[in-house]
């Protein structure tokens, strides 16, 4: 089977659904000759010219705008972030607009539009340029929030993304770009809302989401070795949110711990955490566990390592699932 | 980069075409509006001062939320509508309520905003008239999205996006003014420099020689008008929409008036400037200039006028008319997504219960 | 004794501070001569002059970007954001500077600058105007958040914002303005990161900060005719987050409900709920609930009974902590 | 509003004092440097040339993590440190590393943030030059702020606060010189125009006439230069830095430069411009040329360039001798806040529990 990366099946994503809908239009900073700096939109403007995927003045506020407006009028807009931290100067734009115009207009107007946000660390990024913003996204009423964790979920989610008329922030982890995987197009990604088990497991579940995914996997496997049976919840969307398969895999094994990148205080780990703790609490042998970047500043590179969740910070909290009640 | 400065730079006074006193001061000039024309736009003067005077008064009566008056603006707010064709679109603020009224849209959906009932009351598809917005200079972005779009399928639409002088300062004004340059995109930014942002005067707001040089910059041609004179406005605005139509380009036009009512209802202007002032600009006001041009040139007579003042009334009752909105809880979380998520049917179950427990107590 | 309102206790904070220490200036949109929109800065540019109060043009990240290189060269700031949702513009400045500056410098660089932005709804407003995005700084590490409900709070959290070297976001729940109170100087505000009990009670513990306090302690009142004692906390600076009060009270009562007025999902109250079940997890005898706004944009003002959290909807999540149970 | 804006406009093509063949083209203008001003520009601008090719070469071998290079805009960086006075300061972006190093700054700690450790490895209060900011056009505000407060402490503080063509487009950029303007802040605003943001020409960046016409419509005096002339750098600057010294407000310079190298090493330039482009610009060179008129004049012989080689090889040899930073697990925790919360120090137990276990087993 052909091998794809990750960022070559959204780029595959934007180039299909290009092909099929004449309304999506590509834009951004460096998205046109330069095809992105992670080359995600590498040869659309050569295949569909300058009018369909084009370069935009340095301005992320100007970028988010202007997409709402060609939104209003006709357009299938995706953009382009080149980095999450420079997502922040659109961010009235995608909260008080982006994120409302539906409402505030029961519906008259939509806005279909998508807005691309690579993120996350591991990649030895300099400050600014590892940061994990989807709490402020998913914290957001009118904005759902894609994020894959694996080449076929990302050429799918995207392509869902281009079908609905409701904004999405879709966010990429930045180091799965370059990760290659078998692909397989008979297997078809479900629609947004659904979580997926990645790792079947008994004892505990790991619920994890875009970069956490493979490390949470990583865990599993280790626990494994040690005779510990993990299951791995990938969520897949953050935004609609599938408390039905998380749950049932909780209340399947009895103890959880969510893992994510971004800083745990009022974040998406927290809110997972906190339905968890809630609507599973009669079949939690242990309290939720969380295992989450600190709520520290993203560190320089030579201190990432410390910073992100890994594997045996995972393990450490399985470790504490209270198993001598067991 | 080849464009001429000069070319660019407005002229080094507003462009005035009818005096305070009625007199056509530039009647010579081509672009000078028909009789017709001026007489539609006084028409419109006549239904958009009664339409912010009854406004003001609901709110009194606390039958409106909030409502920030163009009194004294309604020229431009007149003009701005006016100069558009059909299929063309208006993004106005807070303030605009006048023009959207000018437009075409129902008067009393205009004010569902301020009246508390949900955000946008008309059609902003089919009136080609966006939501009112609030954040500032947030909309001129939208704006040129809309024309851009508009261009890229090649209609000839033309978008006229409204802002205020305080709004110049927010980052978003000069990103819409730059993007528009650089896809020459057909937006007519218009700027009502009414001389204040609630509190804050002009010379606090900015130290340029005039607002409309801030379009050179970027590259967009610029002018500056009276603004408390219609039939410059129109002239001018005539003129740079017919330049953006004709693919020449975003056009900046900045409209010198005054905010003669308080920044809204909530707002105590004795605070920050003297009554002096505003009667300064009483004898500038866009009413009076316009009908007695009109009468001095025995366009407009009694009959006329009582026509006029009819229909403004008739405006007023309507507004009058309306009643406070029913809600209907359902509303809250319909149309937060096409289709709800599963969460937010939870959220509105909640709701449900919780409103026919209420019911049956 | 004398009556204060809560504005007026902000109005005395900052002129006390302003008369005590020279660096301070408060800076913003409307903050000389009108006072601000809510009145919290009268007076303070007649009794100081412009150079200490004074207006700005109309650009908030203009305002916090000045703000920081003012506390960069030896000024302390206060600036305004006049409505919660027009502090967005401002939220690179907020996010990638004012949060970060003393991490990356490692300490050289302190921003000594406090952040005032009128929160909430309750008072009726229009779009925009009446939205809770406490969650979207308590998430980013770096900044303290703090939040008064009673006009001391406001008096003492100022004050003690304003001694600090650390910047902080104060957010004012606007429905509390007006709200008057007898004012006892003599009772001192104890140092950030501490909550306090604001009613006692044994049955179940709300948890509460800001403009959701008097509904809590109302929700309480109303309990205790019907038999049931609920104790009420409040948190009064969400960053730094007071654990110990919060888990002695649940310890205490076996039960929680917290209350917010921002939407719930990926939330503050999402933190506090996840905390509270993880730390207290032996001695909850029901799930945490949160009772908090929906998520949905904030509605028109003829919506807004609905979708704040009110005495009812506090008492039917009481209800529903597993009494039968005990 | 009065000022004027004829006198804010930036002359009809820019300044120039020397010419590519190193010949003085306006020698007779007053504020020509001296020898002495133009010899020690030089003696950086070769510091400045080796850092870059130095610093490049580090990240090739994989000891630095990335490097933005100003190979080519060296004559900018010089004269923007050289024309400051010891309490003024210097607001630097991620590529403007040569200018920090001119200004004073100990070469390998400028190298900090590039080289992984952490962000700022020089302090910023002793030296005056705030840490190097990355998020485009943000840092011009801070300027502001840092002016603004001197000059109300009375102090003749200046800023000289550096951006890039694209950063120009950001809102923040508007704010800053609006602000600068109506605060009449001593900030000198050097926009080093270098032709691209990374992939993106100037000619999608703005149709504007100049980037220096920006100013205008903020009420700042602007002006644009050769950046490849370091005389007229220097001229230039000095004006504008005793301009906004004695007191008349932001000034507004943009220097006409190219970016030789790749926006960063792991950028692929090959993907966007040809390299007969880059060949146009090697004659340009800032180097070359004040070395042709320093030779021509006589000031400079072999005797002191090999002195000015071996302070650039002295540099060179510093970066290369500087090995990968030691990490200290507890700095991850100790400078989010004066003093860490009781999360951060329960977050720190469980950093020093993890490693200590790493340790024992
Ligand atoms: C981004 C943003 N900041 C602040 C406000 C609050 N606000 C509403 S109107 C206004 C003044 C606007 O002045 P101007 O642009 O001159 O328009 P005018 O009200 O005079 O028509 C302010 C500060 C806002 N709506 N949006
Ligand atoms: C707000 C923001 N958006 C995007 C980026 C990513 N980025 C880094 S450098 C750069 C190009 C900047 O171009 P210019 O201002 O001309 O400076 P140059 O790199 O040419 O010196 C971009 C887009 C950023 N750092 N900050
Ligand atoms: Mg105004
Ligand atoms: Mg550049």
């Amino acid at each position: 089977m052909e091998k794809i990366t990750l960022a070559g099946a959204l780029n595959r994503a934007l180039r299909d659904a290009m092909r099929a809908d004449e309304s999506v239009v590509v834009f951004g900073e460096d998205v046109g000759p330069l095809g992105g700096v992670f080359r995600v939109t590498d040869g659309l403007t050569a295949e569909f010219g300058e009018s369909r995927c084009f370069d935009t003045p340095l301005a992320e506020s100007g970028i988010v705008g202007m997409a709402i407006g060609m939104a209003m009028n006709g357009f299938r807009p995706v953009v382009e972030m080149q980095f999450d931290a420079f997502a922040f100067p659109a961010f009235e734009q995608i909260v008080s607009h982006v994120a409302k115009m539906r409402n505030r207009t029961l519906g008259a107007v939509t806005l279909p539009l998508v807005i691309r946000i690579p993120y996350g660390g591991g990649i030895g990024g300099v400050e600014h340029h590892c940061d994990s913003s989807e709490a402020y996204y998913a914290h957001t009423p009118g904005l759902q929030v894609f994020t894959p964790s694996t080449a076929a979920d990302a050429y799918g989610l995207l392509r869902s993304a281009l079908t609905g008329t409701d904004p999405v922030v879709f966010l990429e982890p930045k180091k799965l770009y370059w990760t290659k995987e078998e692909r397989d197009p008979s297997v078809a990604v479900p629609p947004p809302g659904r979580a997926v088990v990645r790792r079947p497991g008994t004892d505990a579940t790991l619920i994890a989401y875009g970069p956490a995914v493979p490390v949470a996997l990583d865990a599993a496997s280790v626990a494994a070795s040690e005779g510990r049976s993990l299951e791995v919840v990938d969520l897949r969307t953050i935004v609609p949110f599938d408390d039905e398969t998380v749950c049932a895999s909780v209340a399947r094994t009895g103890r959880a711990v969510v893992v994510a990148e971004a800083p745990g205080f009022a974040s998406v780990a927290s809110e997972i955490a906190a339905r968890v703790s809630e609507r599973c609490f009669s079949s939690l042998s242990a309290p939720v566990r969380r295992v989450t970047g600190f709520d520290v500043p993203f560190p320089p590179p030579a201190y990432e390592s410390l910073y992100l969740p890994g594997v045996d910070r995972i393990l450490d909290a399985v470790d504490d699932l209270q198993w001598e009640l067991v | 980069m080849t464009r001429d400065p000069d070319h660019l730079l407005p002229s080094r006074s507003p462009v005035q075409l009818i005096d305070e006193q009625g007199v056509a001061v530039s009647g010579d000039r081509p672009d000078f509006p028909s009789p017709a024309a001026l007489l539609d736009a006084y028409a419109a003067l006549v239904v958009g001062r009664r339409f912010n005077e009854q406004a003001y008064a609901l709110v009194r009566q606390g039958r409106l939320a909030v409502y920030p008056s163009s009194h004294g603006q309604e020229a431009c707010q007149v003009a701005a509508a006016q100069v558009l064709a059909p299929d063309d679109w208006l993004f106005p603020t807070y303030r605009d309520a006048v023009a959207i009224v000018t437009r075409g849209v129902d008067p009393v959906d205009t004010l569902t905003l301020f009246r508390g009932d949900w955000h946008t009351g008309y059609d902003a598809r089919a009136h080609r008239v966006a939501p009112q917005t609030t954040p500032l200079a947030t909309q001129l972005l939208h704006a040129v999205g809309v024309g851009h779009a508009a261009r890229l399928r090649g209609e000839p639409t033309v978008v006229m996006a409204l802002c205020g002088d305080g709004a110049t300062s927010e980052g978003d004004f000069a990103e819409a003014l730059n993007f528009a340059a650089v896809f020459r995109a057909p937006v007519v930014f218009l700027v009502q420099n009414n001389q204040y942002a609630i509190s804050v005067p002009l010379s606090k707001q900015s130290a340029a020689p005039s607002l409309a040089h801030k379009g050179v910059g970027h590259g967009v041609v610029s002018e500056r008008v009276d603004g408390n004179d219609v039939a410059a406005l129109l002239a001018v605005l005539t003129g740079a929409v017919a330049r953006a139509r004709a693919g020449e380009g975003p056009q900046l036009i900045e409209a010198h008036t005054y905010r003669v009512a308080a920044h809204t209802n909530a707002d105590d202007p004795g605070r920050y400037r003297v009554a002096a002032e505003v009667d300064e600009w009483i004898p500038r006001d866009p009413l009076t200039r316009t009908a007695a041009y009109l009468r001095g040139t025995g366009v407009l007579d009694d009959a006329r006028q009582a026509g006029f003042d009819a229909e403004a009334e008739r405006v007023a009752a309507a507004l009058r008319a309306e009643t406070t909105p029913t809600t209907d809880p359902g509303q809250l979380f319909a149309q937060v997504f096409a289709s709800p998520t599963p969460q937010l049917r939870e959220q509105a179950a909640l709701v449900r219960d919780e409103l026919s427990r209420e019911v049956d107590a």
